[in-house]
């Protein structure tokens, strides 16, 4: 049972106060672009996912705190999570070295 | 082959069993193979016995980086039926069923196929209609499944609570009379003495590390007891198959997450079927050996861990315990759970990938135990002959990027 | 039987015997129907053993007599029911069942009783059933394997499922605490008391009904006192502390993730059924969440492996040992030990000052020196040293022991020549000790190879849990207390910040040096008969040394394959006796070592615990949550159907007298049609979107405009995922310039309002807007029907109800009987409609008021399956009907409200995919049976080619279908490939018994200029 | 004031509560009104708005409640409260609020009706409360004038601390469940089933 902390109300609470919303950063690329997306590129938006073992960057939301969506980089073969930030932010540094192991 | 029978198995009693030879061997790995078949799971060990028995191809190599049948094949609830909505999953579902009918003689070895029958409940007015289309469809389609009243329902299984005050009313169930469960490790292990006897070596503690290419085309395999050449590969790792896909550069469409199971102590026998409740996320069995069989949700999160957090186990024996109230007095004698590829639509992916020589069969998430027969039979095919089997072929990759979804979550909402 | 023999008095040794029972409170009980005295403080156990029962119950293959071999949660063999009726339990540990006046206990797998069992045969015959014998047989013919497996089914299992409903109450407890301490033995106490000195906030939590754990059966001194009067003090002063919380009965089951444990606290399993108080938990499931963990949950003695070590009065040392002190009782007259290890020497030394006699010790070793060792010797107890015990010899039907032979210890594999028999009716073996990692390993924690204990112990962990005393591998007194204080105020430091007090000066404690064990795993037993001799690894599951080699020698190597060949250790005690046992004797098999095969994993629980504390208080009728809607009371007073949608029920009709529920319906729809129905739509979700953005957001997730809703006027629109497929649509309202209001169906009500949130959150933060769900602020009404609108105006109200100032699509707010309402000029049942939204609380009594008003009109309330019925008359979908999560609204020919001009909205893009978009769709048409009575049933499908049998390719389904008793005939939707194409075709809808021809035709079958809606 | 009947989610269960032997005093609050009121903390305009109708500044630590009057301003996240006001000034407070909005980024709306307040009271709150959610209300920063939102017994709720010494919380439910959530309180508050946490407590057998 994970223990979380939202970076924006502080609330800390079990995984069941939370819910998970899926990796993070993912582009919708429509939203910059409505008239040029491939079908590939519509593909890898909607169903590829990369899904590694280990450092993997996700959105959570603080269900019972402040009803606002984060980010939290999160170990999936440990489950340490070494970080939250706001949805607004970037990928943070930590996380491209992990992609490039 | 050394012969399995009551004859054999008396023969070998005077001498204390003494006399029974390995099930497989253990084999050093050769410096090259026409096929390796990365992931020694159910799937993997159907996809090289099929390739030896139906195509003779036999110079192939099951490569599993712990021990055979350790991975979700050795984990599941066992649950086998073929009652799916779409055509493309009833049709391999079912081609699968079937086979397992005849499995422990083809392979034999008793895999303990129980068609005992399956009854998946309805507790809602629009759990029914959707399991009253499944039942349409899946007669039309030549499977035997059927709606089936509360009352017989309740006669099957008389310890499940029908009070008119239950949360959810039962309204019926769709039954699958043939559907049932299997010995799990059996499965792994028949196939894979079956597919060593015909000379596949099966390379246990033998951890891929690394998809080798040249030219768009795969030509072997690193692994942690060095490189082996290949003129095929397939990739067959269920919820490692995305850590294989990056070795070879293939963008998938999966994630891997944690699907929970727990057993409760052994009893009497209670229950001779097998039960789904789609309404409350919950469904068991009864094993031979006398233990409750409950197969739990997933965790929502990606997980590599392959233990799973206590909220799912406990939202699904919540259900149970309602839907048969004298189980609340039993015990949990053991949890765990398995890492299970997801795709986009819930559905496998079975064919070639965009690799020259590299072919993929993952996705089976939650559901391909009940696979592993027809899987391995028409993965094999594809990779015999280089091109999709027909019933394989709506389960290629490309479908994601057309949109032509294979979605089952209609009204069974469990795909197990 | 009186039971004086095996009960030692309390005159002896200073009454150093049974100090945990109260001779004074004879406590009545049954076991199999025979009554038997025991008494207050007993085990069921200790209880039964001390009225001379041996033979506790039936193994699971072989059905071999079973006596009992420990004292503890580690039990393997004696396994009974407790309770009767809605209170049976099956699978009790003896050892751990509490006595209570008037328990009522039953042995298990045995037919006809326990002493004479048929299935005992199975012994006989154990050479055809070796293990996974299964899986080589029973394959021919096929057919008739069902009925193997029936036999196999009924003969496995053990106890049986209560028949009666559980009466009790179970629940659940959350907590954080800094530390939390798995285990009440010396370690743990003393940890308890380091962190909680520093403050730490300290759950302490022992499975057992009392605390001290080992205390009282160890030597040694913490500073002067003995053990147990160490652990006496200390629990007083634990108990006295307010930041301490101690938790006898409680066992930790699991350690999760980010120390999270779980916890079965038994609060009433001891009292006498009589006592027991109704309201009062039967179990309580504690969910902790720690700082740290601390695991002191010490070892467990491991058995040792000879011919026949299963018969009843082989006993664990330790367990006889404590059974004496604890109980005062002793479970055989004349007990040889067996040992490779120091510790049994305790176990001689007790039973002899019980009055025990205790012929020999029979060690392993070669001559050792200890001071233990000196001591059996000079207590007379002879010692014969690198021996073994070869078999042990029993009474007829193997059910008490009647002896032992002994041989010279040998290499493993060689053939055992007895030298010597000793008369005996106990033998107390021990083995070594294993620590008790199960928590520690239960999250990643690994555990290491220890070659001086020959057992694993605790190594690396990613989370915030140590091990501490005997669980850690330490079995010195010195030692646990040193670690256990260190540990304990390191634990308590990490959780507050705060050091260990200068003053505080933790006890020393001292004990006698052991001389080491050795291991020994097999001992053989003599001539060629050693083959057909079973050694018991895993007791409960029969498994023997033989099915080990046998594993190994099919290629079952790995230990998870050895395991799930042989059933080693996947019995309710997990291996915790027979685990390290079993690797000892396939590494030996295999010729590498035990670290080298490894051990097999730790999987919660602990020890086995009840799915009713799983289900807690959510069971019964608190099962989950039922939602009511304010009309709830009026509806169930009005014999109304209710249906479960979700988690909410809705009327789906109200009978009146013998009515069915059909001709309910048909009343309800046609008293709708033509005069005036009420419904009550409370449950639809209403959210409102507020900002100067609120137009453009609803552009993006609609897939039809918002932005140029005029306020005041409401528009349906659909909703898609970013699949392209339709997942809700609803009515919103512009109730200002910027402000909606949004309706979507009920069950997707909540989903809904995360999903705006989501968007707007994560994807178009930028936007102006405020979300707020209002659904459960308003109950919502549709009042239906020609008279709709005089009675409306029959009631007191600020709004204008005419035709000419309400038009359709409009929405107005005012006052109606005094009440604040918004009222929409909407229609789902294509009459003249308006949806009256009031506020909650004045819901009922404005229904009530509609009702007083309508009478004379004829009013009539409706439920959702006449709303259905009509919906479908006028050709409007329904989501979960005519939407399954694979349709497009262009399938359901909604292109009218699938914007082209709109840059981007949801679901956009994926709609122009090729599948998406292809000729292939199914397509929603209306379908009319040629024969009007024949209603099609739901989801039958139709076929392109009408045969003789299956398999038919087909080409669709019917995602509606009703009989219309406005039409007089029956209606339905499909969804049909080409579907529009084909109108004017027949299709066949090939039934079980029959083939149903209908023709395609469009969806509206009623009213398709909307002249009624419009009235 | 209305003609019809104001019928509260449980006003069909007060009746009964004469022969319950609880271990805590519950009831359902009847006389509060509520608004829930949006609008962002960091805009100055907006805040300042606010406080003037209310006479208090609106609170911005998350978790906390602010009690002037007979009103209590409820922080609900950094966009939004939660105010209860005495229900026969409920609609004043309410217009003035919406109309010195106007011109603001912000969203008020009248919630009297969405949900239901079951107040509790006595030494055993927190002891019910850990039996319902995944909050530690034992701990001592659960203090007067916490606001915590839960998953209790599987419903969305809000626990507002209102008083300590007895305790005094409200648990505020949506109303469609309260009658759920009372029936689970009455099962979970029994005086048999009391947990007795972090007290002193009578050693047990060693
Ligand atoms: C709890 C649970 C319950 C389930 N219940 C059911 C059910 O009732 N019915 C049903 O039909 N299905 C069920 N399933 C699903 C089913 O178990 C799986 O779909 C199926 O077993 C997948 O088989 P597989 O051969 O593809 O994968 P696996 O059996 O997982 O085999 C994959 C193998 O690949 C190996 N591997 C991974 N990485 C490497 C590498 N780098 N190098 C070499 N080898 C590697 C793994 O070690 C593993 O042995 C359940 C699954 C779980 C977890
Ligand atoms: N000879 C023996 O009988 C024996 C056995 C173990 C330890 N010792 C010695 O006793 C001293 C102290 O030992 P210790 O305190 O480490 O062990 P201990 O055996 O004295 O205490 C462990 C306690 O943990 C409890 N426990 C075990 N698993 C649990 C669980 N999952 N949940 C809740 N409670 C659980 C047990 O009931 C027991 O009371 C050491 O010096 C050790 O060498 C002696
Ligand atoms: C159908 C089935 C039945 C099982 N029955 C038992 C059982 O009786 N006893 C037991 O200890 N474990 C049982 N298990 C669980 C296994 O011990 C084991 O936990 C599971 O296969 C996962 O492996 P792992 O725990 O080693 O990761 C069963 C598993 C399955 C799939
Ligand atoms: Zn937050």
């Amino acid at each position: 049972m994970l223990l979380i902390k939202c970076p924006i109300c502080d609330c800390e609470g079990d995984e069941t106060d939370f819910h998970y919303g899926g990796e993070g950063h993912i582009q919708r690329p429509t939203s910059s672009n409505p008239d040029k997306v491939g079908d590939e590129a519509q593909r890898d938006y909607l169903y590829v996912r990369k899904n590694p073992r280990g450092l993997h960057s996700e959105r959570w939301l603080c269900e019972r705190g402040c009803g606002k969506w984060f980010h939290a980089l999160r170990d999936t073969a440990t489950m340490v999570i070494s970080k939250t930030y706001l949805i607004t932010d970037k990928p943070p540094a930590e996380l491209k070295k992990a992609g490039k192991k | 082959m050394q012969k399995y029978s009551i004859f054999t198995l008396a023969r070998n009693a005077a001498n204390y069993h003494k006399g029974w030879g390995l099930a497989w061997r253990s084999p050093e790995p050769k410096s090259e193979y026409d096929i390796v078949i990365i992931g020694a799971g159910g799937h993997g060990l159907a996809t090289a016995y099929y390739l030896a028995k139906r195509h003779n191809l036999t110079n192939v190599a099951v490569v599993e980086k712990g021990w055979l049948g350790g991975g979700n094949t050795g984990r599941n609830t066992t649950i086998i039926r073929s009652n799916y909505l779409q055509d493309e999953s009833a049709a391999i579902y079912e081609l699968s069923r079937s086979l397992y009918e005849g499995l422990a003689q083809e392979l034999n070895y008793n895999v303990m196929f129980s068609p005992r029958g399956l009854f998946m409940l309805c507790m809602t007015e629009h759990e029914l209609r959707g399991f009253k289309r499944h039942a349409h469809a899946n007669r039309l389609s030549g499977i035997e499944s059927r709606m089936v009243s509360a009352e017989e329902v309740k006669r099957k299984i008389p310890i499940l609570n029908v009070s008119p005050t239950a949360r959810y009313p039962l309204l019926g169930a769709l039954y699958q009379p043939r559907g049932g469960t299997a010995r799990h490790d059996a499965v792994a292990w028949g196939y894979a003495r079956g597919a060593d006897n015909l000379g596949v070596d099966i390379l246990q503690n033998c951890a891929v590390t690394g998809i080798t290419r040249r030219g768009g085309k795969v030509t072997g395999i690193d692994t942690v007891k060095g490189h082996i050449k290949a003129k095929k590969v397939a990739i067959v790792t269920a919820g490692s198959t995305t850590l294989l896909g990056d070795m070879a550069g293939l963008k998938l469409p999966i994630e891997s997450v944690t699907l929970q199971a727990c057993v409760s102590e052994p009893i009497k026998p209670v229950l001779d079927v097998v039960i789904m409740a789609g309404t409350v996320h919950g469904y068991m069995s009864q094993s031979d050996k006398g233990e409750l069989v409950i197969g739990g949700g997933a965790d929502e999160y990606n997980n590599y861990s392959q233990r799973g957090s206590f909220p799912a186990i406990e939202h699904t024996i919540t259900s149970l315990a309602e839907l048969f109230p004298i189980i609340r007095r039993l015990k949990m004698l053991r949890q765990w759970a398995g890492i299970v590829d997801m795709t986009g639509d819930r559905s496998p992916i079975i064919g070639k990938t965009d690799v020259d020589g590299l072919y993929l069969n993952c996705g089976w998430g939650t559901g391909g135990f009940k696979s592993i027969p027809g899987s391995g039979l028409v993965f094999a095919d594809t990779i015999a002959n280089d091109r999709p089997h027909p019933i394989a072929e709506p389960f290629g990759l490309n479908r994601f990027a057309e949109g032509r979804l294979i979605d089952e979550s209609i009204a069974a909402g469990v795909a197990h | 039987m009186s039971g004086k023999p095996y009960r030692i008095p309390s005159s002896r040794s200073q009454g150093a015997f049974g100090r945990l029972i109260d001779r004074d409170a004879a406590l009545s009980f049954t076991f199999d129907d025979k009554t038997y005295t025991g008494f207050k403080g007993d085990t069921l156990a200790s209880a039964l053993l001390a009225n001379g029962v041996r033979l506790f119950g039936r193994s699971f293959k072989y059905h071999r007599p079973r006596g009992v071999i420990a004292a503890g949660p580690e039990e393997p063999n004696a396994l009974v029911s407790v309770g009767s009726g809605a209170t049976h339990e099956p699978n009790n540990r003896i050892t751990d069942v509490e006595l209570y006046d008037g328990l009522v206990a039953t042995s298990q797998n045995r037919w006809p009783s326990l002493a004479f069992d048929v299935s005992a045969i199975n012994n006989t015959f154990s050479r055809l059933i070796p293990s996974g014998f299964y899986y080589k047989t029973f394959m021919w013919p096929a057919k008739l394997w069902p009925h193997y497996e029936h036999i196999i089914r009924h003969a496995a299992g053990l106890g049986t499922a209560p028949q009666e409903e559980d009466e009790a109450v179970y629940e659940q407890v959350h907590v954080n605490c800094d530390v939390l301490i798995a285990g009440g033995g010396i370690a743990g106490l003393a940890a308890a008391l380091a962190a909680a000195e520093v403050g730490a906030r300290v759950i302490i939590a022992d499975l057992s009904p009392r605390f001290g754990g080992a205390a009282d059966c160890i030597d040694g001194k913490i500073d002067s006192a003995a053990p147990l009067a160490w652990a006496k003090k200390a629990v007083k002063k634990l108990a006295a502390m307010d930041n301490v919380y101690i938790l006898p009965r409680t066992t930790v089951t699991g350690h999760y993730d980010h120390n999270w444990v779980l916890m079965c606290e038994r609060l009433s399993d001891h009292i006498s059924e009589a006592d027991r108080l109704a309201n009062r938990p039967r179990h309580r499931l504690w969910k902790v969440r720690a700082k740290k963990v601390i695991v002191a949950t010490g070892a467990f003695e491991r058995p040792l492996t000879f011919a026949n070590n299963d018969r009843p009065g082989v006993m664990l040392a330790s367990a006889a040992r404590s059974y004496a002190t604890r109980y005062g009782v002793t479970p055989g007259e004349r007990a040889v030990i067996f040992t490779n290890n120091d510790d049994a020497y305790l176990t001689a030394l007790t039973l002899q000052d019980a009055g025990v006699s205790v012929p020999k010790i029979i060690d392993v070793r070669e001559d050792t020196k200890s001071a233990l060792i000196s001591r059996a010797e000079d207590a007379g107890i002879e010692i014969i040293h690198s021996s073994v015990i070869s078999n042990v010899e029993t009474s007829f039907g193997g059910t008490s022991i009647e002896g032992v032979q002994i041989a010279t210890r040998t290499a493993t594999g060689r053939l055992a020549q007895p030298f010597a028999r000793i008369e005996c009716d106990l033998v107390c073996m021990s083995g070594g000790w294993n620590p008790a990692v199960h928590l520690f390993a239960h999250v990643n924690g690994s555990v290491r190879f220890d070659d001086t204990l020959q057992t694993f112990r605790p190594d690396q962990t990613s989370e915030a849990i140590v091990a501490i005393g005997a669980a850690n591998g330490h079995f010195d007194l010195s030692t646990t207390i040193d670690e256990s204080f260190d540990k304990g105020y390191a634990a308590g430091k990490s959780a507050t910040g705060k050091s260990r007090p200068k003053k505080a000066v933790p006890p020393k404690a001292r004990q006698d040096e052991r001389s080491p064990l050795e291991a020994l795993w097999f001992a053989p037993a003599k001539g060629s008969l050693n083959e057909g001799n079973k050694h018991f690894i895993d007791f409960q599951n029969d498994v023997t040394a033989a099915d080990i080699e046998l594993a190994a020698r099919e290629g079952y190597r790995s230990v998870e394959h050895l395991k799930r060949y042989t059933t080693l250790g996947m019995a309710t005690d997990q291996g915790k006796t027979s685990n390290i046992s079993a690797l000892g004797i396939l590494a030996d098999t295999l010729n590498t070592t035990i670290p080298a095969a490894g051990a097999t994993r730790f999987r919660p629980p602990f020890t086995p615990f009840s799915l009713g504390s799983i289900a807690g208080t959510q069971a019964k009728h608190l099962f989950q949550p039922v939602r009511r809607t304010p009309i709830a009371t009026w509806h169930h007073d009005n014999n109304c159907d209710m249906e479960p949608v979700g988690l909410w029920r809705r009327p789906f009709c109200y009978r009146h007298g013998t009515e069915d529920r059909q001709a309910a319906i048909t009343r309800e729809i046609l008293a709708t049609r033509e005069k005036a129905g009420i419904i009550d739509l409370s449950s639809l979700g209403k959210i409102e979107v507020k900002g100067p953005d609120a137009g453009v957001f609803l552009d993006r997730i609609y897939s039809n405009v918002f932005s140029t809703l005029k306020p005041g006027r409401c528009r349906y629109g659909l909703m898609m995922n970013e699949d392209g497929f339709l997942f809700d649509d609803g009515v919103t309202v512009r109730l200002a310039e910027d402000h909606f209001l949004m309706h979507t169906t009920s069950g997707n009500a909540d989903r809904i309002v995360g999903w705006l949130e989501e968007w707007h959150q994560t994807e178009w933060p930028d936007l102006k807007l405020f979300i707020t769900p209002v659904t459960e602020n308003y109950t919502q009404f549709a009042v239906a029907g020609p008279h709709s609108r005089d009675i409306l105006q029959k009631l007191e109200s600020t709004i204008d109800f005419s035709r000419e100032a309400f038009t359709p699509l409009d929405y107005k707010s005012g006052e109606l009987c005094g009440v604040p309402v918004r009222i929409y000029r909407i229609s789902f049942s294509g009459e003249l409609s308006y949806e009256i939204s009031v506020p909650a609380n004045y819901g009922l009594a404005m229904w009530q008021a509609l009702m007083v008003a309508g009478k004379e009109f004829g009013l009539t309330a409706y439920g959702t399956e006449p709303l259905h019925v009509m919906r479908a008359e006028k050709g409007f979908i329904a989501i979960g009907d005519e939407t399954d999560g694979t349709v497009t609204p262009l399938d359901l020919d909604l292109g009218w409200a699938v914007s082209k001009k709109k840059v981007d909205y949801i679901g956009k893009r994926s709609l122009q995919r090729s599948f998406l978009k292809g000729d292939e769709r199914k397509e929603m048409v209306g379908l009319l049976t040629d024969d009007p009575k024949e209603v099609l049933p739901d989801g039958c499908y139709a076929v392109e080619q009408l045969l003789d049998k299956p398999p038919m390719k087909m080409i669709g389904h019917v995602s509606s279908s009703y009989y219309s008793p406005t039409l007089n005939r029956s209606i339905a939707f499909g969804l049909i490939k080409n579907g529009r194409a084909r109108m004017g075709d027949t299709l066949q809808f090939p039934l079980e018994d029959k083939v149903v021809s209908a023709k395609v035709v469009s969806p509206v079958f009623y009213d398709s200029e909307g002249e009624r809606q419009n009235a | 004031m209305p003609d019809l009947d104001r019928n509260l989610a449980l006003s069909h269960r007060h009746q009964e509560m004469e022969n319950q032997a609880l271990g805590i005093e519950m009831s359902e609050r009847d006389d509060v009104g509520m608004i829930d009121l949006r609008g962002k903390a960091d805009d100055k305009a907006f805040m300042k708005n606010a406080a003037t109708v209310l006479g208090v500044e609106l609170p911005t630590d998350p978790r906390t409640s602010i009690k002037k009057g007979g009103i209590d301003i409820l922080w609900l996240s950094i966009d939004q409260w939660l105010i209860t006001t005495p229900l026969k000034s409920h609609d004043k407070t309410l217009s003035a609020l919406t109309k010195k909005l106007t011109k603001n980024h912000a969203l008020v709306c009248d919630m009297s009706d969405a949900r239901s307040i079951i107040r509790l009271s006595g030494d055993r709150v927190r002891e019910v409360l850990i039996k319902g959610c995944s909050f530690d209300a034992t701990q001592p920063d659960f203090k007067p004038g916490t606001v915590r939102r839960l998953l209790f017994a599987e419903v969305a709720a809000l626990a507002h601390f209102v008083d300590s010494n007895p305790d005094v919380i409200d648990l505020y439910v949506f109303r469609s469940y309260a009658n759920y959530v009372w029936e689970w309180l009455l099962q979970t508050a029994h005086e048999d089933a009391g947990v007795g946490l972090f007290q002193v407590q009578d050693a047990p057998v060693v």
